[in-house]
């Protein structure tokens, strides 16, 4: 057994003996983590979820182009090549005057109650064009749809619904401010976490100062405390998972009508794995951060005198 | 070999704690170091192993030059002593046994030996039967014994010894006192600062008398 | 001066100088409750917000009664009285089938392009009512057209739009989940306070351990730590709440257009009055509970020696 | 008055601390409590002050049955008390003008003379120089003198010393038991830990022997 192993099982077995002298410390620590993973987990399941939905209903948008009456064929296959050369374009549906006339007529009466029979129909051909989902996806739409204004053989453009379009920058003003609220909270979290952190090991400067006193090299003294961290960050982040873990499968079943009903087909999200070990990863991090900064800065002072 | 040459330690406000000492100490040397309340011996055992730093002078422990050494290597120069604190610093949340144990831990010891080491060391101070118990359930003396364990037990080559005793009846002392010689005449140095009249009285070692700072007699 | 105030005032001498004595854990404290009341309140501000948005759109909403040609005016008059003895209605707006098909084939121009001239119209007169804000108005609403449906004179009744229904039971979850994400964020909160003032109360048990043997009563002992944590309290959250209102303005400012676009008049709002006392009030309700569980569970146990 | 009947003390596992201890104490007296290390000694005190119980007998001290007190009423006892711990108890954040008038405050006395007699205190052990250090700052006899004058300020009417000249020079040590006899004369009861055969000798004063928790001579 070389020296490296050697001085890693002193340290360990040294953390393992300073857990059980400062079990309540330890369980502050741990339950302060916990705490603070468990928020920001829950602000990330939110975030995902908005998202989600966000996305499920941004599905719908969709581009209307109507046609002139009297567009010639080549302007209708013109028309369709670019559709075709729109590489973000997922599906296009070619709607006749008769079937939409049909509908619209169908829906007005639903609607209103009333039905309509004018003995003509007053509706062009038309154009439906749904779009692959992609970040900038309604600011190309009406673009593109711009572009096709401009064509020949294209009566008008009809894009989205009023509501979507409020309805998005809604959602992307959600997304921003949960955004800044996220930094905020992590920014807090972190400061709350390493401050507990700092604390339990103010508590423990006078060991510090015996184990440098009686030939301790610093990082014999550090290694322990960092371990501590460590764990404390992993203990932390998978108590609070499995806590959330637990919400998340309640919520899931208790409200999965009224998801379905939001947004029919949307899975409630749990935070998507890269995130779940970035949440883990981050709290271990912390753990490491706070307490090599806090023996440190301790060490510091004591080397000082 | 120990050595201080004009050291000047001043901690701020005030006269210097130490006013141009000087004191040689061989290899081997039993030592004992006396001055009243506040004279600066305290303060000489810190400069020794590292602990205070001081403003002007020389101080060599063994070769080294103690103020050229910084928090990266001082515990090699630490790792030679056994010091014996005036307040003990035992850690609250070990047990006896674990407060020895640790001193050859944190210095890298044979795991194996350091059990049977321990076993000896609290043998030898009378403390066996209160192994597991922690410093708070220990009376004044019993702990001063424990802290003399635990400076022994690595058998390091010097020992610092700051008012070892004082916490300690006459019969006890004595003894400790026996044993403090036995290791020294296996080779180890020992400076040992007291204030106790009956410790000095048989007058078997060197004694320096400090006082404000100031060596009187050495 | 009478014992009793002495004893205060004492007191009060014993904080200020511990506070000095301890600037560290005293300011590591205050922080966390400043972090602590932070996330509250902008969780806070965002429920409010997301509520006054909720209620703004919601004002939106609106019954259309649509009358049948045949409408008799004893018919008429009937409807106007049941709509007058109804209280929850806040306007009422007669609509003629002239100005209704004029309107109509205005919205299809604009957003199909194509000039509706059917030579006569179709639409038949018809009430726009709109209802008085309250808890169950939508259903109030719905009940109320079933009602007008079955009233001879009415041809059909439109209410709300599609989404609007979507919308609100989007809100409706958010809030009910807001609401469980808050009280799980509070319990959080509080919990992470009062371990960090357990764990500043710790770091002193020597002191209250001298205290008591050197003749301090039980509550000499216990006041200094408990005005601490309240001050501790107070001084978090006012922190914390500085910095809220610096945040709140800063948004305000800058995401008036994107809110002006999202609800007309609605103003961004902050934590009202009410709850920003209670905030204080909670802050500093944490700072004497913690310190006082802190000081008088360390005190049975001496206690018990 | 002090007196304890037939106390048994046991703290939990091994032979009782002290085992059918009696001893009475008349008011006005000086009496030194001695015995070697872990005799029990320091448990007497801690039981006199209420800070340990005792799991049979009785204990009187001014007519108080300590054994009756509780948590809300032990204060009263201790305010007639003026103790020097072993370990001394300096509050490390507090200097040591600070740590002395401290004692006054927990009492609730008259501000005006706080300051007054925190200056006397520190002028009778000879630290008026020291008094804006921390403890931190000061000798180990500093800090004993420091504990000795936090015991006296209040002139209480019974003082108990556990072991308080342990880290003090002989000269220092001899006007600190002067200052006590001073005291005494002015009506103090004391009782004085020591294991110094220095402060028994002159053989002015009752001396009681402890031996494993049991009285040997008193
Ligand atoms: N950290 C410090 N800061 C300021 N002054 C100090 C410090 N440590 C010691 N002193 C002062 O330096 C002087 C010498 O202290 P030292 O502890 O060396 O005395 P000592 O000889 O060990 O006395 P004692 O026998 O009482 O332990 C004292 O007057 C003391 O107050
Ligand atoms: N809190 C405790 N828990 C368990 N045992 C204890 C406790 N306090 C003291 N003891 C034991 O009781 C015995 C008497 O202790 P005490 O402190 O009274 O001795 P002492 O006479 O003061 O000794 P010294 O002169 O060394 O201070 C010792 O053996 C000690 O180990
Ligand atoms: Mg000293
Ligand atoms: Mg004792």
């Amino acid at each position: 057994m070389n020296s490296a192993t050697q001085t890693l099982l002193t340290s360990l077995r040294t953390t393992v003996s300073n857990i059980r002298a400062n079990k309540q410390t330890f369980l502050i620590s741990v339950m302060t983590i916990a705490i603070s993973v468990g928020i920001l987990g829950l602000f990330l399941i939110i975030f995902f979820n908005l998202n989600a939905l966000l996305t499920s209903w941004n599905q719908q948008v969709q581009l209307v182009v109507y046609l002139k009456n009297d567009i010639s064929p080549s302007e209708k296959s013109d028309l369709k090549d670019i559709f075709k050369s729109n590489s973000k374009i997922q599906s296009m549906e070619e709607v006749s005057k008769e079937k939409a006339w049909e509908e619209f007529k169908l829906t007005q009466k639903n609607s209103v109650g009333l039905e309509l029979d004018l003995g003509f129909n007053p509706l062009p051909d038309s154009y439906k064009i749904r779009f692959k989902a992609s970040e900038n996806r309604s600011r190309h739409i009406s673009e593109f749809a711009g572009q096709l204004q401009k064509n020949r053989g294209v009566e008008s453009v009809e894009y989205g619904e009023k509501w979507i379009d409020r309805f998005e920058k809604f959602m992307i003003f959600c997304q921003l401010f949960l955004l800044g609220v996220g930094v905020l909270l992590s920014l807090g979290l972190i400061l709350i976490i390493s401050n507990t952190i700092r604390l339990s090991i103010y508590s423990r400067q006078d060991e510090i100062e015996l184990m440098l006193l009686i030939g301790a090299t610093p990082s014999f003294v550090k290694i322990p405390f960092i371990f501590e961290g460590i764990l404390q960050g992993l203990a932390g982040s998978f108590v609070s998972l499995g806590f959330m873990g637990a919400v998340y499968s309640y919520l899931k079943t208790e409200f999965r009508p009224s998801i379905d009903s939001l947004a029919r087909g949307m899975e409630l999200q749990f935070i998507s794995q890269p995130f779940l070990l970035m949440l883990v990863g981050l709290s271990i991090l912390i753990g490491f951060v706070a307490s090599y900064i806090s023996t440190y800065q301790y060490m510091q002072v004591l080397n000082k005198r | 070999m120990i050595q201080l040459f004009n050291v000047i330690k001043n901690y701020g406000s005030g006269k210097p704690a130490l006013d141009d000492v000087s004191i040689k100490i061989e290899k081997g040397e039993f030592v004992f170091l006396t001055g009243p309340s506040g004279a600066g011996k305290t303060t000489i055992l810190k400069i020794l192993f590292g602990w205070e730093h001081y403003e002007e002078g020389q101080v060599l422990v063994q070769g080294i030059n103690v103020g050229r050494l910084d928090a990266g290597n001082i515990h090699t120069l630490r790792r030679s002593m056994g010091v014996i604190f005036q307040d003990y610093k035992l850690l609250p949340n070990k047990t006896v046994f674990e407060n020895v144990a640790f001193a050859q831990e944190v210095t890298n010891r044979d795991r194996k030996k350091i059990k049977f080491k321990t076993w000896e060391a609290l043998k030898n101070v009378g403390l066996t039967p209160k192994k597991d118990s922690f410093p708070a359930q220990l009376s004044g003396g019993e702990q001063q014994r424990v802290a003399i364990a635990r400076a022994m037990v690595n058998t390091p080559p010097i020992i610092l010894a700051d008012e070892p005793t004082g916490n300690l009846d006459q019969e006890i002392s004595s003894e400790i006192l026996k044993l403090f010689e036995e290791i020294n005449r296996n080779g180890a140095t020992i400076v040992f600062a007291t204030h106790s009249q009956e410790i000095l009285k048989p007058g078997k070692h060197r004694v320096i008398v400090l006082n404000r700072g100031k060596v009187v007699s050495s």
